[in-house]
């Protein structure tokens, strides 16, 4: 794109170079149709090409589509870049560009102070003030508080495009790719991985209208006297290899691609759609070539029934939901807990109670998780810290399922979905693998059916299809090895203990736990699942404030790593922050009789590292006085 | 490799069956036992799936791979069987309250995907494993342990819900009738897709005799009506000669003499395969007493299954794309190179 | 208390309508409005519920009573709302994914206890609300998000389902046509049971144009067959005129010349109250591209309602037994006394 | 019945006068075909006229017609009855009687040493034995063990009734009214509840057959040699008042019937049949009179959620199921959580995990009460303690239903379900009330759903048909006050911190916590629910072992009484017995951290007074060393 890169060329001509930075937080935020997630992923495409650590948060409104302009129609999209590592989409975003009034009104109160805000002037007609309930234009006061920024995107868009024949509000249509022109001249962006994507997805006028605004938008950044300057920040020092960006779902759907081929076993999918799990379905269903069977059922308890039948005949049965969808599944999880088949089960947790809140986010189903079956129902669960992270929890998941034989459960969270992260692509010989124990041979011996692996108190899998195997299995109470009917006390008191130590076993196989942060600190926080990003920013930032702590994040929920009792032990003061009301703390405290105190927020919005180095600072002042 | 021919014996398991006396389910169990021989499929590729009632207990009693589930999704644990492994002869056992009152949404949804599978449904019109409330088919005015005054609920036909489901396969068959049980579980057996059967079932200890006039071999001429492809739908006791005349949508029974001819009298001739759905629909309809009950195959006809087309779509993304490789999946679309 | 007549006003909310520009649903839900002042039915007994999905955001509009549910049960609170207090008008909301995926069960049983409700079954073939994947209405090979190569599900017909269910009122009609669907809701409304209601309905977001000859005034007559009581089954589109004929249960299309009486050449005339089911059943067998889609009301029979019957049942078991007294109650069987 | 009490008068002559016992616990066994809960129940009627305290226990085998004569078809059931107040229906009886080989085999391990066995001698056929596993006749053997009698009773029927001309397997039918009429004789039971029940119930031949069958069986009882004396219990010493024998099924039925007519609120019951919860449906269908609706439903969604429906309409809506019906309701419940209605959900836990064991007993399902759905869901839990006490808590729970606005979970057991005890019928009026919030009244101004009342938090209950109050509720977040749909983060985070605190705040209306026992003692017990009987027999035992200990019994599970806490503080060691793994300790552990040590069993049977009694003794010993 010889073009573009004389354009950055000149720019530097004009107004000298650009300012060197080590940090950058973008929001880009409009309305649902301004095409606002389609533009922060490009931005994030590009940025991940300059070798930035990035990091990033999309915020789509409710699964409603609002009226145009309003602001529960308001879509946001944030990106973190960095040449250092960092961990979170950051709490304040250093630039907002908002495309209406109603996305400046949503987002303003969160951009740091001073921070520069770019403003699409174009749209703020008194009707679209009043449909974002503005009383009167917020400009003005704005400029008192922020760098200002304001650009008539629409006309300039519109004047780029002028001569095409295409109607004028395909033409509107393509103002987003203008912004990000402007944006790409103000980091010093590469245009490369947007134009190719333009061209792979876009023909005739249309590839055309958008090539040419987002290079007019471009120039635009680099003629106009609006911008004084540009900003540069330099590639991360990140270890070597290929990298890709990844979602937590993407991550999720390719773990259950690799745990197939790892473990050698056909996958079978059953899912209902449901907000934030849909996509793991989505993405599965485009690769029917890993020979993978995805089953869209008709609700929640046919697609995980089907999916324990699958594993029944031999597949790995996999099924995902969140909230109101997992408790659906809990009856039939009972089941593949009492006939111990294998099966993993994906909750992406959603804020709840109930339908709650779809599209936002919490840590609310650890409990649900562990005891939401009737009766002594143990199954296995892990939960995944980022969103490269769901590749490899997934993995394990399935492992651990096919080496117990046994239903588990794994947590990811509406954060992890959807946020995505810079992954280095792993080699695959190099993934983690358990020893798993064969599938039953045909053998004319008497087959019991609920005969055990000595070492991990497995039963066979045994597959229809093998002569000599035929047995019947079901969910009423099973004797001790023949997995016959029957009701007598000492056998029922048997099989609710083989269960349980069953899946207790699984800690043989878990690492050591690992203490980050300072480990000789007197405060430790344990945390689980997605607040990873946060916790570890939040520790950077309390250890830089003189506040140093150790840090335990644990990704097996049950059975707990079988040393973390003497670790905890080890403090005199627990802070576990979690995003529900305290569910981790609770076990923590029930477990080993120690203070965990909780630190907890419930409104459906990830920790920011702020207040998270806060309480950190908190804690250890109140164990100080 | 050939093996020994199979016999009744080999399909009888070593659990004693749990049934109470006299209950119909055992005569369904033996009639089975004694197919599955002619069928010709090896134990070891049959599966039983099973719900929650009485007659879900059935797998316990065949010795053959078998999953007695919970409470009305035995046909989605079967349809994820058979996705798994389409060349296991799956059947599904469930009961009225099972299959059509917690199960009722499974069973549309499989019945209408056409899995290649069998479901019997052991109509007894009661709960029998729970001692004796009434079901979705029992009839109004039932008097039950759930309803003492008398049930309320209209029932439902699970002919008419199977075929507005779009099933592809359905028939009517009597506990008590070997040689008719048995022809159509052989037919069942042969269609590819789901075949759907109710069986009228009897349970003495809850709800005796509810098919009274059709179990019983004396009445049952009278009141029911034999289907037979290609023949005219003729019925009637002792004595009698009836048949079933079809105008404009109404059903209406025509009186004929020994010597009548009764497709020129316009009687109608049982045609399993029509075009759309309107005939096996008009038959369904027919409830007694006005009507003789329909007995045997109503439809069949032939459509793609589920497991079939999922497979070909996976063998045409194979030919496209080749077989999937974990290594391009990972590196596809955008990716950078990070210098040491 | 004789109160101001109401308006369409009177039952907008006050909160701001969340649909895609374009979407069907306006549409229903304006034509709704309209019609509800004309039922003289007082705001306050009026009740709107719905599942999860577009459609079911419903309630939030109408400023009545309204219980925006969970996802496939609406029809089941509905019929506790409507046994509690049969003085209401209760209105469900519903989708094709909701009622009919996750909702199936609920919608059979609903229908054949005949409830006195009015279900409102928005179709448009997609599940709009999670953005896009294929519904039980889908036709096969309907590429959608979680189908990137085409459905492979054969789809249900709404229609064949509820007759198959027992329903006492059905009916069929299109969000565009203003004036058929609010003499529709009228028709539903009158109805004494549970008056079933598919409704056409444009996604154009995520499933454009699935009704499009339908939708479309132009292409609709000569696709659509336009029921109404006593009148023959005629149709077509300009400069052709064609009739239903059904023979032996087997339907199809006689062309007639514009001098043609139908009923002589053998066109069927609806009735709605067919003693059988059979002609409901043939006419939803009736399916694009082969026939025409029949559009209106195609069965409304009498049938007792659930609520009347319990209170029935309670009414005789207070004339037989007295109003129940707890004192009695507890006294009640055998008791003894222990003196101080 | 001059008959009879002449019989009982010459009795004392032929073998001198009865001895007096003070308690004595029976236990009839036989094919579920002989009639053994019907034996029972008649005996049980009769010994509660008799004035005696007593509590029963049936044991019927599982949900499934077992083959005639095979241990899995044997059905029992158990009296105890004394002339002290005893809790449970004693652990081993003095009297078995059986009437087949299966029953005997299945039930003599539980007999007190040389206690009485009465066998059946005409069902000791070789072929009889064999059904039942028996090599060889056990009959001899047992001679030295127990006190065996062995009675023809087959014959001994058929001859009392020769001369009727019902057929040979009526006549059977008859003969367990024979075995009746002879444990009448032996322990001096009034015949006439009996004998007005058969008049009541039969007519004819099967009433004449039934009365001479039973009459005979009295008199071969005190004619025969072999049973050289007949014993008396005296009544027991009891509150004076009018009593009744009551199941715990029973007893919620009535509770419900109870609460709609205390709360002037029509019941709307839906349910879905299911052991053994089923009969809590079948009792309140006899009860339209009471204006009382029942609904079976389809499913458990349906039933719970017509139920809610009722509810929105003004109704007291009422559900009832077991484990996996639970499961099944948890989406539904979540729901009402979220739009603030009252619905009270009764479990009667049953043994699993899964289909599990049906009719038999378990505590599994507390943890599922509390965290079985998704999100932060609070509940008010109780758990009624005594088959009488399912009455009392049943009431209290609607109560709590309708003044805070709340779904509330009500916990029973198979044990208690089953058992019946002898109940002094309360008088209604002194009956415990609780202030109710009335229901909202029509009004013009502007009316505000989701407005709280100060003391409870409770928003208003507007009913359906009230002009002016049309609102809309649902499940997606609600704004404060308004109730509108919203997704702001405050307020998100408002309403589930004001749906805690309402639940929390029924604490205010609990009583200080009750300690029974010793409460000076160093070890607390701590129970809930259906093990009071055994815990409390436990109790007394170790307290005359020299072993004396502190009770509390908790039957508010969430809150947990304010004072429980400070109660807890007090003691060195704390106990708490289960019929699960351990999860009222748990909540303890994590509420107060203090080592509340637990002592469970999960076997699908209650507990053994004997064994708890010893693992009072082990902890109190523990403590000592
Ligand atoms: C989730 C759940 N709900 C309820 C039950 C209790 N239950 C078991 S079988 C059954 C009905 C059985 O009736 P049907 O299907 O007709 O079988 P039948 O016993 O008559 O053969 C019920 C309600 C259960 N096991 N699981
Ligand atoms: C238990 C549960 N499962 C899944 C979902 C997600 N969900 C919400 S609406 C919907 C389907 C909506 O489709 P339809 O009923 O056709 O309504 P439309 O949006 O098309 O009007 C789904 C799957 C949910 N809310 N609850
Ligand atoms: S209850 Fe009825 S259906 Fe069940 S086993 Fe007994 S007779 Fe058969
Ligand atoms: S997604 Fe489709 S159905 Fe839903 S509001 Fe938009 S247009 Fe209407
Ligand atoms: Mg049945
Ligand atoms: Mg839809």
């Amino acid at each position: 794109m010889s073009s573009t890169e004389g354009a950055v060329g000149s720019a530097l001509d004009v107004k000298g170079s650009p300012r060197e930075l080590d940090r950058v937080a973008i929001r880009f935020a409009g309305d649902s149709g301004d095409g606002m997630q389609l533009t922060g992923t490009q931005f994030t495409e590009s940025t991940a090409l300059a070798g930035n650590d990035l990091s990033t948060f999309p915020d789509f409104p409710a699964e409603i589509r609002a009226p145009a302009g309003t602001l529960a129609g308001v879509s946001g999209f944030q990106i973190h870049f960095s040449s250092r590592d960092i961990h979170t989409p950051a709490d304040q975003p250093d630039l907002l560009i908002a495309f209406n009034p109603a996305a400046l009104k949503a987002n303003i109160d969160d951009v740091r102070p001073s921070g520069m805000v770019i403003v699409n002037s174009d749209s703020f007609s008194k009707k679209a003030l009043a449909r974002a309930g503005y009383e009167e234009n917020p400009l003005p006061a704005l400029r008192e508080r922020f760098a200002l920024v304001e650009v008539p995107i629409t006309n300039l868009n519109r004047a780029a495009l002028r001569g095409l024949s295409m109607g004028a509000r395909d033409i509107d249509r393509s103002k987003n790719f203008f912004a990000l022109g402007i944006l790409y001249w103000l980091y010093n962006r590469p245009m490369e991985s947007t134009e190719r994507w333009l061209k792979s997805k876009f023909s005739g006028e249309i590839l055309e209208a958008n090539l040419r605004t987002l290079r007019a938008g471009h120039a635009y950044g680099e003629t106009t006297e609006l911008f004084p300057i540009s900003y540069t920040v330099a590639p991360a020092k990140i270890e070597a290899g290929t990298y890709r960006n990844i979602t937590g779902n993407t991550a999720l759907a390719w773990g259950v691609i690799a745990a197939g081929v790892q473990l050698e076993r056909p996958v079978f999918f059953g899912a209902y759609p449901i907000t934030p799990a849909s996509d793991v379905l989505h993405e599965l269903a485009r690769h029917r070539h890993f020979g993978l069977k995805t089953f869209q059922a008709e609700d929640e308890m046919a697609a995980v029934s089907a999916a324990i039948g699958a594993s029944f005949a031999g597949d790995l049965g996999v099924t995902a939901s969140s909230g109101p969808g997992i408790v659906l599944k809990q009856e039939a999880l009972g089941l593949a807990v009492m006939v111990e088949l294998p099966l993993v089960l994906i909750d992406v947790q959603r804020a709840g109670p109930s339908t709650g809140s779809p599209t936002k986010t919490e840590q609310g189903d650890l409990l649900l998780a562990l005891f939401g079956r009737h009766s002594a129902s143990p199954m296995p669960v892990l939960a995944a810290a980022t969103p490269a992270d769901c590749f490899h929890t997934m993995i394990e998941a399935a492992q651990i399922a096919v080496r117990y034989m046994t239903p588990v459960f794994v947590l990811s969270d509406s954060y992890l979905a959807n946020s995505a992260e810079p992954w280095k692509i792993p080699e695959l010989d190099r993934l983690p693998r358990m020893p798993r124990q064969p599938v039953a041979q045909s053998d004319l011996g008497d087959f019991q059916p609920y005969s055990r692996n000595l070492e991990t108190l497995a039963r066979p899998w045994a597959i229809p299809g093998t002569p000599g195997l035929e047995h019947r299995i079901g969910g009423l109470t099973k004797a001790d090895v023949s997995g016959n009917v029957v009701y007598d006390p000492e056998n029922h008191a048997k099989m609710v203990q083989l269960r349980t130590e069953k899946v207790a076993r699984i800690a043989q196989d878990l690492p050591p736990v690992e203490i980050e942060g300072a480990p000789e600190a007197e405060t430790l926080i344990v945390g689980w699942g997605g607040t990873r990003g946060a916790i570890t920013a939040a520790i950077e930032a309390a250890a830089e404030a003189g506040n140093a702590v150790a840090y335990v994040h644990l990704r097996h929920l049950n059975p707990l790593p079988p040393d973390l009792g003497e670790v905890l032990s080890r403090y005199r003061n627990i802070l576990v922050p979690e995003l529900n009301s305290g569910q981790l703390a609770m076990l923590l405290r029930a477990e080993y009789l120690v203070n965990a105190r909780s630190y907890t927020k419930v409104d459906g919005q990830p920790f920011k590292v702020g207040e998270l180095a806060d309480a950190i600072a908190k804690t250890i002042g109140a164990e100080e006085t | 490799m050939t093996r020994p021919a199979l016999t009744r014996k080999d399909f009888v398991s070593d659990q004693d069956v749990r049934w109470c006396p006299g209950c119909g389910d055992y005569s369904v169990l033996a009639n089975i036992q004694r197919v599955m021989p002619e069928l010709g499929v090896a134990r070891e590729n049959i599966v039983f799936v099973s719900g929650i009632g009485c007659a879900s207990r059935f797998p316990y009693y065949m010795n053959t791979y078998g999953f007695h589930t919970i409470h009305g999704r035995a046909p989605s644990f079967a349809s994820g069987i058979k996705a798994s492994n389409p060349d296991l002869s799956v059947w599904v056992v469930t009961g009225d309250g099972d299959g059509l009152s917690i199960g009722g949404n499974h069973l549309l949804h499989t019945i209408r995907r056409n899995f290649d599978l069998q479901i019997l449904l052991f109509n007894n019109r009661i709960y029998g494993l729970t001692k004796g409330q009434y079901s979705p088919t029992s009839e109004v005015g039932l008097k039950t342990k759930s309803t003492p005054s008398g049930s309320i609920d209209h029932p439902v036909d699970p002919i008419s819900f199977a075929i507005g489901a779009g099933a592809t396969f359905v028939a009517r068959t009597i506990d008590v009738d070997a040689g008719h049980l048995q022809e159509t579980m052989r037919r069942a057996h042969e269609h590819k897709g789901t075949a759907f059967i109710e069986i009228l079932q009897n349970c003495p200890v809850f709800n005796d005799a509810t098919w009274g006039e059709l179990q019983d071999k004396k009445t049952r001429a009278a009141n029911a009506l034999v289907l037979a492809q290609g023949e005219p739908l003729v019925f009637g006791g002792p004595g009698e000669r009836k048949g079933i005349h079809l105008q404009g949508g109404h059903p209406s029974i025509i009186d004929l003499a020994s010597d009548d001819d009764p497709v020129a009298k316009g009687v109608v001739v049982h045609d399993e395969a029509t075009r759309t759905a309107a005939y096996p629909f008009a038959l369904a309809s027919l409830a007694r007493p006005d009507f003789p009950l329909p007995i045997g195959v109503l439809r069949a006809i032939e459509k793609d299954c589920y497991e079939d087309m999922l497979q070909e779509q996976i063998d045409s993304a194979v030919a496209q794309r080749g077989a999937g490789e974990l290594e391009a999946l990972l590196h596809s679309g955008d990716t950078w190179q990070v210098e040491p």
